[in-house]
C-alpha cells in the first residue's frame, strides 16, 4: 500500500503519509506490545518448554532471492535466512503453529498463517517485525495474496472454507466454499488463486475418493472452478509451470486404494503417489490429468512440496515419506502429456523415469520446496531434521545443508516423529504412518478394506491418532490393547509387510503418537458454552426423554461416551450400526474429542455428518434414545458435541 | 587360499550377514550330489547342512535364521528344480515353490524377498522352455511375481544380484545353442533401478557371470572369459567400463569372487501364513484387464466364469468353475501348495483366455491379482470388487467338504 | 436456440401508417421525455423459454439473476441461461438436492447460488453442489420453499420452520414452534422470506407474517386480525389473510408486501394497503409471488402478472390474450399478449402485444437491468421494455395513434 | 358456464362410477343444494358467524365457486399413455408404524383403501391396467416424511394421493402439492384448517372438527342447556386446533367455557387438573384428545366423585375409551364419524367384505378411506391420466352429495364434507349411536325428497 501512495503524491506528501503510516504502525505495535503479546507470550512459554524443535514447514524466498523465510511450526517462529551466507538473520515470534507463508507481490509484507491461533501475522520484511494480526478462519494454513496486494486468500482446513481478507481494512469480507480440508494455496498466473485440499470430498464410503482444487478468480473474488481430482487425497503445494511448458498446475497427491482388500504392498496396491496436473483453459473447465511419481518397486511416498525453478526446465517435488526430492524435466513432461495415451498416466508405474531427471535425497520429512528467482538454487525444508537442503539446480545435486540448530541428542518423541513420517520402513517404501494419518496424525476420512478373516468385510473407517492417549484399546474391534502392539509386529506383518519397527523404534513412535494434540476447538468461544451449546450439553447428560420417561442408564449418551475418560467408556458396544459387511456388531466406543473435524462417522464411515448418526443410522434407538428429540434439540446436541 | 581342499567341487559362496561364516554348495566326490555346507569364513571344518537325494545348490542366508536353497533332480525333478527352506542347521527342510518351471534361487533382495529365476512362462514344458525370467517370492513361498518383465531376447537370466541402489544385475545366458564357444557364454545384463526393460551391461566381457559390489561405484566382476580362463575384474559403474583385472587363473573353469565382509542384512519378512490350513484365497480385481485382449481389456460382459485347473500327479485336473462378477472380479478359495491355473470362459462356456503358467497358493495365503495377464506397470484401480461385495465369502473349488473354509481369527 | 421473433411492426403497418407513425413517434418522444421520469416501462416484447426450445417441462417456480446469468428453478431441474441461451439444466443427477426448485438466492459476496426446493437446500459454487437436508444437516425440513442470503447467513423457509445457517461457523439455528426459545409461529410452515438489513420477514403459510428484529432478537407477528380464514372483515383490516405465499420487504425498515391466496397486502410501517381482484386492477387474488421494483410492487398471480404503482395508483397486468383457453387446456401456447392498464378510475384499458408471456399462471419474477424475467407455469419469459410502437391495440387500425406509454400516462393523470 | 359443465360432467361421472350414489334409498341429510348456494361457510350455525352480530364482512370466501377457481397449465399437459404403464399408481400416506398412536387410524385407512382398490381392479382397473397403491409412511421422526409426496410424484409418478391422518402431515403434503399439482383425497384428518387454505388440490371426506365442534356445541348448549363447560385438551396439534371451533362457537353463543386446560400427550395423571376444574363449578367437560387419555380422565374424574357429563370428538369413539375407563365411561357422549349400527345395505356389504379380508370390524377410518378411494378411482376413470383433470373431476362433487359406505357426504365448495355428524353415547360399556340432531340445521328442500329424512 505504501509504495502506491508514494507514487500518487509528491515527495512531501509521500513523506507525510509515510510518517502517518509509521505512526500507525508504531501505534499498532505498541498496542500489540501492551496487550496482545502478553497473552500470547504465555502460550509461547508453554510451547517452548514442550517443543524445542523448529519443524520448518514452509519456505518463501524474497523476490530478489537473497532472503529465505522459514515458518517453524515447532517454535512458533519465522526465521529469515540470508541465502548468501546461509545463516539465520532473524527469528520473529509469531502466533501458534505457523504453518504457511505468503508474500505480498512486492515482497514488503510477509503473512504467516498461525493455524492454532486462527490468525495471520503480518510481518514487515524490512523491519522483520510483526506489524499487525489479521483475522482468519478455522485452523488457517495456506495463503496467497492477489496480484494487486489488496486481498489475501487463506485456506481454513477446519472450516472447509477460504477467508478473503481485505488488506486495506484488515477485515475478513467473505468466506468462500472450498472442498474438504483445504490446506494449501498459491497465487497463479493471471488473476487466479488456487487452493488444494488435503482430504477427499464427503461421499458414500464405497465410492472412490475425489479431492478438490478450488480456483478463485481474484478479479471477482469468487470461486470460479471447483475442480475434481478423481481418486486423489492429500493434495498439497501447488506449483505452476511456465507457459512454454504448458502452464500446468502441479499438485502432489496420494491415490489411496482403500476399497480393494489390502493383501499386498507392492506396485501401489495400497496407494499411488503422484501429481495432479491441472491445465487452466480460460472459459472452459480446467483439464485434469494425473501422473505417478512412484516407480515399479519404489514408491515416492507422500508428495508434499512443489516448486518450479524459473529460467530452467525443472520442477521440484518433495516426498515427505521417501525423504527425496524429485526433479522433473518439464519439457519432457509437457511432451508426455501431449501423447495420445496420456490419460493412462494416472496409473502407469513406468512413466516417471521419462520425466524425472533426478531424484536427490533430502533430510527427513521434506516438506516445502522453494526455488530461487534466478533458478540457481532450490531449498527444501526438512521438517523432522530441522534443516534446509540446498540444491544446486545447475548440477542437479545437493549443494549444502542449512542447519537451523536442532537440539541434540534427539528426544524419543522426535525420533518417533521421524519414523512417523518415513515410508522407508515399509515394503517398497510405499507407505508411512503419515500416509493414512495426514495432518500430523489425523485421519484421511476413508474406509479401508484390510486383510481380515473374510476379505472385503469389516471395512472400517480410519481413526485419528490425535488425542488418543488414554483411550485404549484401539481399533474399531478393540483388539489392540495398546499402541506398542499395534505399531510393532502387527504393523510389520499386516500393513508394512516388512521388517517393521524395532522395539526401540516402537517406543519412540508411541511417544510421538501419544503426544499428538488436537488443534484448539474453534467451536468453543472463550466464554464457555453458548446457550445453544449449553442446551445441547443438557441433552447429552439427560436422563429423561421428552415424554418424561426415564432413559435406561446404558441408553444415555454419557454412559458410553464417558466425559471423564475422553468421552469413551473404552469398551465395545453394539449400537445397531453393523451392516451385512460386518462380522461383528460391537465396536469400540470412539472418543468424541475433536469429533467436529473428523467426518465420516460410525465404524464404516456411513454417516457423513453427525446428524446422520441419528437421523439415518439409529432407527431403533440403539445408539442412545434419540428418536423423541425434535430437530432443534438434535441441532443443539450437535452444537455441544462440536465443542468437545 | 583354498578354503575347501577336501571337496571335489564347490560353488555359490554366500557370506553371512556378520561376514564371519560362509554358506556354499559343494560335492565331495565326482559322482556325488551337491549339498549345502556351512563353514567359518576364516576357514576350517565345513558342516553339511543338507542330505539331498538330488543336487542342492544355490543357498542363501535368510535374516530370520533360516537358509533357502535350490533342489534339482531326484524325485522332485518331475516339476523341475524347486526351492527349499530350512533352519540354519539344515533341519526342517520344506519346499516353498510348487509349480513347474525349474526354480532356482538367485539372491535374497534387501526387502527380504527372494529373487529366483524360472522358466517363462511357468508351465509344464518348463524343462524345454526356451526362455527364463526372474521372479520374486516371499521367503515363505507366497506371492510369486514376475520381477520386471522385459529381457533380452532368448536369454535366460542367471546369477542375479541386487545392488544397494536397486540395480539388478544378471547374466543373460543364451538359451539357444549357438555356434562357437564365445557365443555360448552369458553376457552381463542389468535392470537399472525401476526399469522394466533389461539391457546388456556396457563394457562387460562375455563370460563374466558373477557380480559383487565393492563400493558405491566399483563392482567386482568375475567369470570365465573365453580366452583367458577364469578372471576377476573391477568394473566402474559410472564409466561403464572394466578398469582393472585383479586376478587371472587360466587353468580354472570359473570363479565366483565374493568379498569377505559383513553383508547388509535383508529385512526380516514376517510370514503370515497359516501352515495348518489346506487352502489359500485369491481375489482377482478385474479379469477383463489383459494385455492379450484387444485394447487391453475384454469386451464388457464377455466373461462369465473362471475355471481352475490343477496339476495333480503330473496331470491336469479341473477343480471347478466359479462366476466372474460383472466388474470382472472373482474371489476363490483353492487348495494350497498345488500348481494352479485359470481359464476364463464366456457365458456359453467357451474359452476366452487361458493362463499360460502355473501358480500356487500357500496355506492361508491371500493372493491378489489385478487382472489376468494384466500390464504389470499399471497401478490397481480403486474399486470395491463385486466379488467381495456380493459374495458372502470365497467360493471354494477343489476342496473336499471336510476342508475348513474358515480362516483363523487374524488381528489386523 | 433463440426463439424466432416476428417483427410485428414491419409486418402489419402500411406505408401510410408508417408515415403517421413517424409523426406519432415524434409526439410520443416529446411526451415520453416529459413523462419518462414518472412513467415506468411497459413490457411489450417477450421471449419465452419453453419445452419447445429445450427448456425443462412443467412449472417454473423461480428465477434469479446473477450478472449475465439467469437461473430458473423448475419442476424438472435448475436451468441456466446465459446471453439468451440455455446453457445447462441441472437435476438431481448432477448433484442437486431437490426434485423441484422452489427458490433461488444469489450470495453477492461469494457469487454462490443457494437453491431451495422440494428435497432440500443446495449451494452451487463454481460448478458443484453442496447439499443440506433434514437428515444430513441442521436444516429443519426438506421442503424448502424460500431461501435468502444476507451477510454470512443463509435463511431457508421450510415446512417445519425457518432454518438459518451461519456459513462461517457452519452452525444452524431453527426458528419454529418447537425448541426453546420457540418462535411465535401460529403454524410452522414457512413459505416466504425477505431478509432486510435489520429485520427478517417470514411469511408463514397460515401464520401470517412474522418479523424478527435481527439486532434486538425480538419477534413481531402480523396476523389476519379477524382470525377467520373465511372472511375479510375490513378492507384494510391488517394482513388480508394468514395464508402468506410470498413476501418482499421495502426500503423503509418496517415496510413489506405480502402475497396471499386471498389478495395482496402491503404494510408501510404504519398502515395497511390491501388489494383484491374485486377492488383493484389485481389480476387474481391467488398470488404466488411478489417483488418490489422501486416503489412499484409486482404480484405474480394465477391470472397474470400485475404491477401496481402506489404513487400513481395504476395497475398494469400482463398475460396471454387467450389465457382462458390456456387454462382450460384448449390452447397449447399463448397467441398474443394482453396488457390491462387500470387507473384509479377503474375500467381497464386493454392493449394487445404480438408476443406474450408463456402462461397466465405466474409464479415469480426478477429484474435484470431494464428487463424482466417471469417464471410461469409453462415456461420462463424474458420481457423487454420495448419501444411503444411494438405494442398494438386490439384494433390494428389504431395502432399508431395510441402508443402504450401514452395510454399509461393518460391513466396516471386521472 | 364452464364450471357448470364440469359440475354436470362430474355428477354424471359420479353417478356412473359409483352406482351406490344413484341407488341410495331415502334422502341425504344436510342442506339442500339450492339453499346451500346461499349458505354460510361450512354450514356454520348462524350465531356462530364471526363478528356476525356486529358487521357484514368486506369479503366472504368459500361460498361461491369462483372464489376458489384455479388456473394453471395442467389441463394442457398431454395425458399419459396408459398403454405404456404397468399400473396406475396412487399414493398412500399414513401412519403405519405401530409405535405411533395414530397408526390404528392409519392401518384402518390403508385397509379401506386397499379394499376399494381391489374391487376396482377386479372390475378391470383402468383400461385393464391395475391400480397400484404406493404406500408411504408419515412417521414424524425428524420431519423426514415431509418429502414423501414429492417422492410419490417423482419416483412413482402417482396420479393422486390418499392421506393422511395427522393434520400436520396432511398440511405438509398440501404445501407440496400446491407446487406439484397432485390431487389429494383426505379421509381421516379432522384438522379443520386443511380445507381453508385455498389449495384446490384436496378433497376432504371426514367430519372435521368444525362439524364436530358445531354438533357438540349444539348438543351441549342448545339441547342439554349446560352453561359452564370446561375444556381439557391434549397439548398437540390435534388438541390445539380441534377444540377451537367448539370454543369459539360457545363463546359466540354467550357460553364462554369456564376454563381450557391442556395436558401433555403422554400424561397419565389428571387429578390436579380435574380438581381445579371442579372448583370452578363446571357443569360439563369437553375433552379433545385420544380415546386412551380420555378414558383415564373419565376414570380419574369419577374416582374423584365428579359426576359432570363428559363430551368429546370422534377420536373418543373408540374401544380404547371404554377399555381404559371401564364403567366410568358410561354416559360419555361423543361425536361419531360413522354410525356402524346402520342397516344400510352398502355399509353391511362393505362390513362383510372387510371382515372377510381383515378379520376385524371396519371403523370410520376404513369406511371413509373406502369411499375416498372410490371417489378417486371414479375421478381417474373419468378424467384419464391428467392430474388437473382428475382434480377437476373431483371438483364436480362441489355442492353435491355422495352416498358411500360411511354415509352420505355432502361437499361444499372447498370440497369438504360438511354433512352432519352422528353422535354416540356410552351405555353399558358400548357405544350407542343416534342420528345427528343439530337443532339449527335446515332439512328442507332436497331434490326428490318430500320430507326430511334422517339416516
Amino acid at each position: 500500500m505504501t509504495p502506491r501512495l508514494q507514487r500518487e503524491g509528491g515527495k512531501k506528501a509521500a513523506l507525510r503519509r509515510a510518517l502517518w503510516v509509521a505512526l500507525a504502525i508504531a501505534a499498532v505495535a505498541a498496542t500489540l506490545a501492551m496487550r496482545g503479546p502478553r497473552h500470547e507470550a504465555r502460550d509461547w512459554a508453554a510451547v517452548y518448554s514442550r517443543r524445542r524443535y523448529y519443524d520448518p514447514v514452509d519456505l518463501k524466498l524474497s523476490p530478489h532471492g537473497r532472503r529465505l523465510y522459514v515458518a517453524c511450526e515447532g517454535r512458533n517462529e519465522v526465521l529469515a535466512i540470508n541465502t548468501a551466507s546461509r545463516r539465520v538473520i532473524a527469528a520473529i515470534p509469531v502466533g501458534r503453529r505457523p504453518k504457511a507463508l505468503a508474500l505480498s507481490p512486492g515482497g514488503r509484507r510477509l503473512f504467516v498463517a498461525n493455524a492454532w491461533s486462527g490468525a495471520i501475522s503480518q510481518i514487515d520484511t524490512r523491519a522483520l517485525q510483526v506489524t499487525r494480526t489479521l483475522p482468519a478462519g478455522w485452523g488457517v494454513e495456506g495463503m496467497a495474496a492477489d496480484r494487486t496486494g489488496h486481498y489475501l486468500y487463506a485456506a481454513n482446513p477446519l472450516g472447509n472454507d477460504i477467508s478473503v481478507i481485505d488488506l486495506a481494512s484488515g477485515r475478513e469480507t467473505t468466506r468462500l466454499a472450498a472442498g474438504h480440508f483445504p490446506e494449501f494455496a498459491a497465487r497463479l498466473r493471471g488473476s487466479w488463486i488456487g487452493i488444494s485440499n488435503l482430504l477427499a470430498q464427503p461421499a458414500p464410503p464405497d465410492t472412490p475418493p475425489s479431492s478438490q482444487l478450488t480456483l478463485i478468480n481474484a478479479a471477482t473474488r469468487q470461486v470460479r472452478w471447483q475442480v475434481a481430482i478423481p481418486g486423489a487425497v492429500q493434495m498439497r503445494h501447488i506449483a505452476q509451470t511456465p507457459p512454454r511448458f504448458g502452464g500446468y498446475l502441479l499438485i502432489p497427491f496420494l491415490q489411496p486404494h482403500n476399497l480393494i482388500p489390502l493383501i499386498e504392498l507392492r506396485r501401489d496396491w495400497y496407494a499411488s503417489n503422484g501429481l495432479a496436473i491441472v491445465q487452466l483453459r480460460g472459459r472452459r473447465a480446467p483439464r485434469v490429468r494425473e501422473v505417478l511419481l512412484d516407480e515399479l518397486d519404489r514408491a515416492f511416498a507422500n508428495g508434499y512440496g512443489a516448486a518450479v525453478a524459473p529460467h530452467t526446465p525443472w520442477a521440484l517435488i518433495t516426498a515427505s515419506g521417501a525423504n527425496q526430492v524429485a526433479i522433473l524435466n518439464l519439457e519432457r513432461l509437457h511432451r508426455l502429456l501431449q501423447s495420445p495415451d496420456a490419460d493412462e498416466l494416472a496409473r502407469r508405474l513406468d512413466a516417471a523415469p521419462q520425466f524425472v531427471a533426478r531424484r536427490l535425497p533430502t533430510g527427513r520429512d521434506p516438506t516445502a520446496v522453494a526455488a530461487s528467482p534466478n533458478g540457481h538454487f532450490a531449498y527444501v525444508a526438512n521438517r523432522a531434521d530441522d534443516t534446509i537442503s540446498v540444491i544446486d539446480l545447475a548440477g542437479l545435486r545437493n549443494a549444502g545443508l542449512i542447519r537451523l540448530g536442532a537440539q541434540r541428542p534427539l528426544t524419543a518423541r522426535r525420533r518417533g516423529q521421524q519414523l512417523f513420517f518415513s515410508a522407508l520402513h515399509s515394503q517398497d517404501h510405499e507407505i508411512a504412518c503419515a500416509s493414512c494419518h495426514p495432518y500430523e496424525g489425523f485421519e484421511d476420512g476413508l474406509v479401508w478394506s484390510f486383510e481380515t478373516p473374510r476379505l472385503g468385510r469389516d471395512v472400517v473407517e480410519n481413526k485419528t491418532l490425535l488425542a488418543i492417549r488414554g483411550t485404549s484399546p484401539f481399533k474399531w474391534n478393540g483388539l489392540n490393547p495398546n499402541l506398542a502392539t499395534q505399531d510393532g509386529p502387527r504393523t510389520a506383518m499386516y500393513i508394512f509387510r516388512s521388517q517393521g519397527f524395532s522395539p526401540v523404534q516402537v517406543r519412540d513412535l508411541v511417544a510421538f503418537i501419544n503426544a499428538r494434540p488436537l488443534p484448539p476447538n474453534p467451536h468453543l468461544a472463550p466464554g464457555g458454552l453458548n446457550p445453544e451449546q449449553a442446551r445441547g450439553r443438557a441433552l447429552f447428560f439427560r436422563t429423561r426423554t421428552n415424554t418424561g420417561q426415564i432413559i435406561p442408564l446404558h441408553d444415555r449418551c454419557y454412559y458410553c461416551h464417558a466425559p471423564l475418560t475422553h468421552f469413551t467408556s473404552r469398551v465395545l458396544m453394539n449400537v445397531g450400526t453393523a451392516t451385512r459387511f460386518d462380522d461383528t456388531g460391537a465396536f469400540k466406543v470412539p472418543s468424541l474429542e475433536g469429533i467436529y473435524m473428523r467426518p465420516p462417522y460410525l465404524h464404516n464411515g456411513e454417516a457423513q455428518t453427525l446428524e446422520e448418526i441419528w437421523t439415518r443410522f439409529n432407527p431403533r434407538d440403539r445408539h442412545g434414545i434419540t428418536s423423541d428429540m425434535n430437530k432443534v434439540q438434535l441441532n443443539e446436541l450437535i452444537a455441544y458435541l462440536d465443542t468437545l | 587360499m583354498d578354503l575347501t581342499p577336501e571337496f571335489y567341487a564347490a560353488a555359490d559362496p554366500q557370506v553371512s550377514p556378520s561376514g564371519k561364516e560362509l554358506l556354499f554348495a559343494a560335492m565331495r566326490r565326482r559322482r556325488g550330489h551337491w549339498q549345502i555346507w556351512r563353514m567359518a569364513a576364516a576357514g576350517g571344518a565345513a558342516r553339511q547342512l543338507t542330505r539331498c537325494a538330488a543336487d542342492c545348490q544355490r543357498a542363501a542366508w535368510l535374516p530370520d535364521g533360516h537358509i533357502v536353497y535350490t533342489l534339482s533332480g531326484g524325485r522332485a525333478a518331475r516339476l523341475g528344480s524347486q526351492l527349499y527352506r530350512a533352519r540354519a542347521d539344515g533341519a526342517h527342510p520344506h519346499p516353498i515353490t510348487f509349480g513347474p518351471g525349474n526354480f532356482r534361487l538367485e539372491a535374497v533382495l534387501r526387502s527380504g524377498r527372494l529373487l529366483v529365476s524360472a522358466a517363462a512362462p511357468l508351465d509344464r514344458r518348463a524343462a524345454a522352455a526356451p526362455t527364463r525370467a526372474l521372479y520374486t517370492l516371499r521367503p515363505d513361498g507366497s506371492t510369486l511375481r514376475l520381477f520386471r518383465w522385459q529381457y533380452p531376447a532368448h536369454a535366460a537370466p542367471t546369477s542375479a544380484r541386487e545392488l544397494p541402489d536397486g540395480t539388478v544385475i544378471f547374466v543373460a545366458q543364451p538359451s539357444r545353442p549357438a555356434a562357437g564357444p564365445a557365443a555360448k557364454m552369458g553376457k552381463l545384463a542389468w535392470f537399472p533401478p525401476q526399469a522394466a526393460r533389461a539391457a546388456l551391461l556396457p563394457g562387460a566381457k562375455p563370460g563374466l557371470d558373477s557380480v559383487r559390489l565393492l563400493d558405491g561405484r566399483r563392482w567386482l566382476l568375475s567369470g570365465s572369459a573365453a580366452t583367458s580362463g577364469c578372471a576377476i575384474y573391477i568394473y566402474d559403474s559410472a564409466a561403464k567400463a572394466l578398469v582393472t583385472r585383479v586376478y587371472q587363473a587360466p587353468r580354472m573353469a570359473c570363479a565366483q569372487a565374493t568379498p569377505l565382509e559383513a553383508q547388509p542384512a535383508p529385512w526380516i519378512y514376517h510370514s503370515i501364513l497359516h501352515l495348518q490350513m489346506a487352502s489359500g484365497r485369491v481375489v482377482c480385481l478385474n479379469a477383463y484387464r489383459s494385455t492379450l485382449a484387444p485394447g487391453g481389456s475384454w469386451r464388457r460382459g464377455r466373461l462369465a466364469q473362471v475355471r481352475v485347473l490343477a496339476l495333480r500327479g503330473g496331470r491336469r485336473v479341473t477343480l471347478g468353475a466359479a462366476p466372474v462378477q460383472p466388474d470382472g472380479s472373482f474371489y476363490l478359495r483353492l487348495p494350497a501348495d498345488l500348481p494352479l491355473s485359470f481359464e476364463l470362459l464366456d457365458a456359453r462356456g467357451a474359452l476366452v483366455q487361458a493362463q499360460r503358467s502355473w501358480f500356487w497358493l500357500r496355506p492361508g495365503e491371500d493372493a491378489g491379482c489385478q487382472g489376468c495377464h494384466e500390464n504389470p506397470a499399471l497401478a490397481p484401480v480403486n474399486r470395491w470388487p463385486l466379488a467381495l461385495k456380493r459374495q458372502a465369502g470365497a467360493i471354494a473349488l477343489g476342496l473336499g467338504r471336510t476342508a475348513s473354509n474358515r480362516a483363523p481369527m487374524r488381528p489386523r | 436456440m433463440k426463439p424466432h421473433l416476428p417483427s410485428v411492426a414491419a409486418r402489419t403497418i402500411s406505408p401510410r401508417a408508417a408515415a403517421r407513425l413517424r409523426v406519432g413517434l415524434l409526439a410520443f418522444t416529446l411526451l415520453a421525455a416529459a413523462a419518462a421520469a414518472q412513467t415506468p416501462p411497459l413490457y411489450s416484447r417477450w421471449i419465452n423459454y419453453t419445452p419447445a426450445n429445450g427448456f425443462p417441462r412443467g412449472e417454473v417456480y423461480c428465477v434469479a439473476i446473477a450478472g449475465p446469468r439467469v437461473w430458473a428453478g423448475t419442476e424438472h431441474g435448475l436451468a441456466l441461461i446465459e446471453n439468451g441461451r440455455l446453457r445447462k439444466v441441472f437435476t438431481r443427477a448432477d448433484g442437486l438436492a431437490a426434485y423441484a426448485i422452489m427458490s433461488l438466492a444469489v450470495d453477492p459476496n461469494t457469487g454462490d447460488l443457494w437453491i431451495g426446493g422440494l428435497g432440500g437446500l443446495s449451494r452451487y459454487s463454481a460448478g458443484k453442489f453442496i447439499n443440506y437436508t433434514v437428515l444430513s444437516s441442521g436444516l429443519a425440513n426438506d421442503l424448502v420453499y424460500s431461501v435468502a442470503v444476507r451477510g454470512k447467513y443463509v435463511w431457508a423457509a421450510t415446512a417445519a420452520g425457518v432454518s438459518r445457517l451461519n456459513t462461517w461457523t457452519h452452525s444452524w439455528r431453527i426458528f419454529s414452534v418447537v425448541g426453546k426459545p420457540s418462535a411465535p409461529f401460529e403454524e410452522p410452515w414457512a413459505y416466504a422470506l425477505a431478509i432486510g438489513p435489520k429485520k427478517a420477514y417470514i411469511g408463514l403459510w397460515g401464520g401470517g407474517v412474522v418479523v424478527y428484529d435481527l439486532r434486538r432478537k425480538t419477534w413481531r407477528p402480523y396476523l389476519d386480525p379477524d382470525g377467520a380464514p373465511e372472511i375479510v372483515l375490513y378492507r384494510n383490516q391488517g394482513l388480508i389473510s394468514n395464508m402468506v405465499s410470498s413476501l418482499t420487504h421495502g426500503a423503509e425498515s418496517n415496510a413489506f408486501w405480502a402475497g396471499t391466496y386471498f389478495g395482496l397486502s402491503g404494510y408501510d410501517g404504519a398502515r395497511w394497503h390491501n388489494y383484491m381482484r374485486q377492488d383493484s386492477g389485481l389480476a387474481s387474488n391467488f398470488i404466488n409471488g411478489v417483488a418490489l421494483q422501486g416503489r412499484r410492487v409486482w404480484a405474480a398471480t394465477q391470472r397474470g402478472l400485475s404491477e401496481f404503482d402506489p404513487g400513481a395508483r395504476v395497475w398494469v397486468t400482463y398475460r396471454p390474450a387467450n389465457w382462458r383457453a390456456l387454462d382450460a387446456g384448449k390452447a397449447a401456447r399463448p397467441q398474443r399478449g394482453e396488457i390491462l392498464i387500470t387507473g384509479p378510475g377503474g375500467h381497464p384499458r386493454r392493449l394487445e402485444t404480438a408476443t406474450s408471456l408463456a402462461h397466465n399462471y405466474i409464479l415469480n419474477l426478477a429484474f435484470q437491468g431494464n428487463d424482466i424475467w417471469v417464471a410461469t407455469a409453462a415456461g420462463l419469459s424474458h420481457g423487454f421494455a420495448a419501444p411503444a410502437r411494438r405494442i398494438l391495440y386490439a384494433h390494428p387500425n389504431r395502432v399508431h395513434r395510441h402508443p402504450a406509454r401514452a395510454a399509461y400516462a393518460r391513466q396516471t393523470r386521472h | 358456464m364452464n364450471w357448470k359443465l364440469t359440475l354436470l360432467a362430474g355428477l354424471t361421472a359420479a353417478l356412473l362410477a359409483a352406482p351406490m350414489a344413484a341407488q341410495a334409498p331415502g334422502c341425504p341429510s344436510g342442506p339442500s343444494p339450492t339453499r346451500a348456494a346461499r349458505m354460510r361457510y361450512a354450514d356454520m350455525p348462524s350465531r356462530a358467524f364471526p363478528f356476525g352480530s356486529f358487521i357484514q364482512p368486506y369479503a366472504l370466501w368459500f361460498t361461491t365457486p369462483d372464489s376458489l377457481a384455479f388456473d394453471g397449465s395442467g389441463r394442457a399437459r398431454p395425458d399419459a399413455d396408459w398403454r405404456r404403464l404397468r399400473a396406475i399408481n396412487l399414493g398412500f400416506l399414513g401412519p403405519l408404524d405401530p409405535q405411533y398412536s395414530e397408526s390404528v387410524y392409519g392401518i384402518a385407512m390403508l385397509h379401506g383403501a386397499e379394499l376399494a382398490l381391489a374391487r376396482a381392479n377386479a372390475r378391470g382397473g383402468f383400461h385393464g391396467k391395475p391400480f397400484a397403491l404406493k404406500i408411504h409412511r408419515d412417521s414424524p421422526l425428524w420431519g423426514a416424511s415431509a418429502i414423501e409426496l414429492v417422492r410419490m410424484d417423482y419416483r412413482q409418478h402417482v396420479w393422486a394421493m390418499l392421506g393422511s391422518v395427522d393434520g400436520a402431515s396432511t398440511h405438509i403434503a398440501l404445501r407440496a402439492t400446491l407446487k406439484l399439482w397432485v390431487p389429494i383425497v383426505d379421509t381421516a384428518t379432522t384438522d379443520p384448517t386443511v380445507t381453508e387454505t385455498r389449495i384446490p388440490w384436496l378433497l376432504h371426506d371426514f367430519p372435521d372438527d368444525r362439524q364436530q365442534g358445531y354438533a357438540l356445541a349444539d348438543y351441549i348448549f342448545n339441547q342439554l342447556h349446560l352453561k359452564h363447560v370446561a375444556i381439557l385438551r391434549a397439548n398437540n396439534r390435534y388438541g390445539r386446533l380441534g377444540y377451537t371451533v367448539f370454543f369459539n362457537t360457545a363463546r359466540r353463543w354467550g357460553k364462554q367455557p369456564v376454563m381450557v386446560l391442556k395436558f401433555e400427550p403422554y400424561a397419565t395423571g389428571f387429578t390436579r387438573s380435574l380438581r381445579e376444574l371442579q372448583q370452578l363449578g363446571m357443569d360439563g367437560l369437553v375433552l379433545w384428545c385420544n380415546a386412551r387419555q380420555a378414558g383415564l380422565i373419565v376414570r380419574q374424574m369419577r374416582a374423584l366423585g365428579m359426576r359432570q357429563p363428559v363430551f368429546g370428538p370422534s377420536r373418543l369413539t373408540y374401544p380404547a375409551l371404554i377399555q381404559t375407563a371401564g364403567v366410568a365411561a358410561n354416559g360419555v357422549v361423543t361425536v361419531a364419524a360413522i354410525n356402524p349400527d346402520r342397516r344400510d345395505p352398502k355399509w353391511l356389504a362393505f362390513r362383510r367384505r372387510y371382515r372377510a379380508r381383515y378379520h376385524a370390524d371396519p371403523d370410520a377410518y376404513a369406511a371413509y378411506a373406502y369411499d375416498g378411494m372410490n371417489l378417486l378411482i371414479a375421478a381417474v376413470r373419468q378424467a384419464g391420466l391428467n392430474r388437473t383433470r382428475i382434480m377437476d373431476a373431483l371438483h364436480a362433487y362441489a355442492m353435491r352429495s355422495y352416498a358411500g359406505v360411511s354415509g352420505t357426504a355432502f361437499f361444499d365448495y372447498t370440497l369438504n364434507n360438511i354433512a352432519p355428524v352422528t353422535m354416540a353415547r356410552v351405555e353399558h360399556g358400548h357405544f350407542v349411536y343416534w342420528p345427528e340432531r343439530r337443532s339449527d340445521w335446515s332439512r328442507r328442500g332436497w331434490p326428490g325428497c318430500t320430507a326430511a329424512a334422517g339416516r
